[in-house]
């Protein structure tokens, strides 16, 4: 038997994004690692998923990793080729939208799942600017569930937002209710050193998972706020079968895992 | 003129025909893909300016214009350009140093703001962007909206459901409807008279055409009208909607266009490199755009190679196994 | 379930398991084409009663459905069938003797409560309809549509434009969104998991299977996913929104359907003079829906002539010089 | 020189609503005499018009002549098969609006040009029920020119319509305006006996044409309401080009004039 190279960040990263991905679900993914953790789930433990995209196409066939969501690698062998008008519809119409679960990126977090993805310092006159919402607040707005993949830094777990682009939790408790929105937004939130998620009272975010080798203090000390701990748990590894999958059929150039 | 006539003319006399300095404009595609570069160029060698852009995730074609100069206002939703520029590099110096005038929404809004405009209708509601800063965070203000016709008053509107809690909304976003004054669109094939065939994902193209006072159509293909009549359902725009066809080949050069050729991600990297130095980007610039008379000289300067690389497959509509950086 | 798994099964389970006595309803189609008359019909036999349709101009479909005593409550934009009955026989007896209780909307303003159904939203906007009874006269009262959860409390709503005279436009006429518990549609090809490719015009069908809780698909021809994967182009519909899949070939007969056979002018003729009359229409019933226990064996009663008759030219997608009653 | 036959009724309501149309015209049509006036003015004075349908069918080649307007023969060889919304689209937008002319009937319609075609008696409990609005309504409410075809009759020129369906110029005046509508509306009514049109102030119904052979006064005789025939001149009749082109061309068959 041969054995297997430990994982990598990366690695754990997608197969716990992966694994919040259940057989029927339909998936709003982005490029890079979202879209790995999307085709991790699919060819692991939720073969009848469905990958889709804001641009239109849907369970396309990806012969190839595809660089952005416009990428003409998504055309190809798609069950139909819409628009972005179609795409968003599809998770604004709860019939379909409670299906989606959504993986997304960010600059900056809150401790209610809030993201930032539009710039750093006054809106106006910005420290630096990053791309700005494209499906992101749509997204948040609409589907019952969202991965947000961060970098586990405190610079980007952040007491306040410089701009809220995508709502999470708002301000917690019932907020996102009251200002408008259906439940939903982030539910969990996968980094390099464990998996957050959202008390279902109060709206804030807990730790539940802290990788092999991470501590829950570690993580308090990456994060501005505070963050409770007490649930956490040590996170089960990837597992080889897992991993074997992931490199071998999911990215075996390492196009992304690299 | 928007009937059924002849309305093929060179790019170049359509851009000077219908984009004026400080008109409003919108392009076509999205990030990498199906941009209407050649245009985008010839906008550029015209040096038009004082642009008033709408744009939701327009990568390419809107960093170009923002590095040459052309845009002093921006509506958007996304300014990144795939894997060369997940921020674009001009957009992003652009904002930082308030060199354009800039309002953020989100790709749904962006997209049904263009739906309205070709419904004729003044806003469509969604559920998107409640308790956000999009809702809260306008980049033009109250008095410039006010003192500008062409701008609407109110960046975006919350009303109660008129219909209780109908289709379980309390209340809806209403976003404003736009009305270019000219959409430029790059699409697989058209006729003489703009009747035109997308093939693969059409992104907000047709909304952004419909929404249009004027349409500039670049097309790979310049078919007979023929062709297109034998299958209606593939037409995604019929010629009522547009002012000018221009038959440019490759003309989204260096985005993709599916069926046709993939992105060059070199070039890509190349413009988002030169795009971090104002020297080199002038070089660039120097190189590229105003060094060419029009596309095809350009595309002389890419030259035959880069193009064999990046040409479509045909059984999957794009490079297999290029070598993307 | 709506994912990706195989969703055959027959049309006579299909209907006992998704439209139920007092569903709310919609069917594709228009007029005289591609109505779904082979579930139609199977309703009919089924004897399924008190359905609500939310009809735009679904002409044979609805009359069958009204004439057989089906329907209570209907939302109409219009009753007629072509040439064989301007207006429809049965609608209009139906609304003349109080049998069904009826409100009228716009065939636009109908498209566009499907559409609302279909994005999720409450409501959109329409400038259509100022100063007509349709806005003034409820076909259902304010007390009735209070007591029942699944009717919206108001027909319309009309309110000032939010951003002043955006796009011309003062004011601003709202129609409510309609999620109907089941649509029903014909199409040309599905494959087992839903994915639907229609061909020539789709009328109001899209947005009635996505505004829907449950879709049965009727097709032409029960096509492998390969098929139709190499022009996702063509497909309007993708598995993600059907709930059940029936292979039933002619199943939009007497109704047309483009590319393989067109209306059957004689058979509509012939139902609207039955319809005109009681006892004629109880024969006409008795021989056509139920003396036949399936549409095969409908067909079967047709004849193998008429359908020659009516079978598509492959170059016009109709019945080239068919005589026509 | 061929002798020509002399004309009918039917044929001179053809030629009459032809003439109204422009080169350049998007014709928004039914079926039966409308779709035959389309088909003569692009035949006789308007080559560079176009047909199209509420379906969503335009510039359809119409080999054969449609019954309906959901016809097969209308999605053959036209230049684009949409949707119900697009087409409706297409003429609320006032960019593409503004160059429709419709072509509409009525049961009824009363002196400002509002139509019926919903019933008569109580709508609630209908003496005579119609198809309906269809698309009439939404036609009327965007477009700026609108060809009304009536038989006239004086049950159907009436002072008050049983039901308003389609809007024309309301009470006259500037109501239409007030209640949010654009300029537009039925513009011209073509009967068997003359032709109608608004006066641009009041909104109300004059006669601007009679056919040989017709009196001013017997066009009153068969109008409920007060109508202005001050302005009333003699219609030309038809030319025996119109007349042939009509016959040998649009309708050899005589489906439509028969």
């Amino acid at each position: 038997m041969k054995t297997i190279q430990p994982y990598t960040p990366r690695e754990i990263m997608t197969i716990m994004a992966a694994r919040e991905i259940k057989n029927g679900d339909i998936v709003f993914s982005g490029t890079g690692i979202s879209m790995l953790a999307a085709m991790a789930a699919k060819n692991i433990n939720a073969p009848d998923s469905v990958i889709f995209f804001e641009t239109g196409a849907i369970d396309s066939l990806l012969e190839e990793l595809p660089f952005a969501v416009a990428d003409p690698r998504i055309m190809y062998w798609a069950a139909a080729n819409s628009r972005l008008t179609d795409a968003f519809a599809t998770m604004q119409n709860p019939i379909t939208g409670e299906k989606v679960i959504a993986i997304l990126g960010a600059a900056q977090i809150d401790r209610y799942g809030n993201l930032n993805t539009t710039c750093i310092g006054d809106y106006h006159s910005p420290e630096i600017r990053f791309s700005g919402s494209g499906g992101g607040c749509d997204v948040a707005s609409f589907v019952p569930r969202c991965i947000a993949f961060m970098q586990h830094e405190k610079r980007k777990f952040v007491k306040k937002l410089d701009y809220l682009t995508s709502p999470g939790q708002l301000e917690g408790n019932n907020s996102r209710q009251k200002a408008g929105l259906r439940p939903g937004g982030v539910s969990v939130v996968v980094t390099n050193l464990g998996v957050m998620r959202f008390d279902k009272d109060t709206g804030k975010m807990y730790l539940d998972k802290f990788y092999p080798s991470i501590t829950p203090e570690k993580i308090l000390k990456n994060t501005e706020f505070d963050m409770d701990i007490s649930r956490a748990t040590l996170a089960d590894p990837p597992t080889k079968t897992e991993l074997t999958i992931l490199r071998e059929e999911c990215d075996p150039q390492r196009l992304i895992l690299d | 003129m928007k009937n059924s006539l002849n309305k093929v003319i060179p790019l170049k006399q359509a851009i000077e025909q219908y984009v004026k300095n400080s008109s409003h404009i919108s392009i076509g595609g999205f990030t990498i893909n199906r941009n209407p570069m050649a245009a985008v160029y010839e906008i550029i060698r015209q040096k038009i300016c004082d642009l008033h852009l709408y744009a939701h995730s327009n990568g390419t074609g809107l960093d170009e214009l923002i590095g040459a100069g052309c845009i002093s206002k921006l509506e958007i939703a996304y300014g990144g350009n795939g894997k060369a520029a997940p921020t674009c590099i001009h957009f992003a110096r652009a904002a930082q140093n308030n060199e354009i005038l800039f309002e953020d929404y989100s790709n749904y809004m962006m997209s049904l703001r263009f739906t309205a405009g070709a419904m004729g209708v003044p806003f469509l509601p969604t559920l998107s962007g409640f308790g956000s800063d999009i809702l809260t965070k306008w980049g033009f203000s109250k008095s410039m909206r006010r003192s500008d016709p062409k701008i609407v008053d109110n960046k975006l509107a919350v009303i109660d459901n008129p219909f209780g809690d109908w289709a379980g909304a309390s209340k809806v976003v209403l976003v404003p409807a736009i009305n270019p004054d000219v959409t430029i669109i790059h699409v697989q094939k058209a006729d003489a008279t703009g009747t035109c065939s997308i093939q693969g994902l059409a992104f907000a193209d047709i909304e952004q055409v419909k929404a249009s006072k004027h349409v500039i159509i670049t097309c790979e293909h310049l078919v007979t009208k023929e062709e297109l009549r034998q299958n209606p359902d593939l037409n995604q725009i019929p010629f009522i909607h547009v002012s000018a066809v221009c038959h440019v080949p490759l003309g989204a050069y260096p985005t993709a266009v599916f069926g046709h050729y993939d992105y060059d991600s070199q070039y890509l990297r190349k413009f988002a490199i030169a795009a971090k130095n104002p020297d080199k980007f002038k070089k660039y610039q120097n190189k590229y755009i105003y060094g060419a008379k029009d596309h095809d000289a350009f595309l002389d300067i890419i030259g035959q190679e880069r193009i064999d690389t990046i040409t479509a497959d045909p059984r999957t509509g794009y490079s297999v196994n290029m070598k993307r950086d």
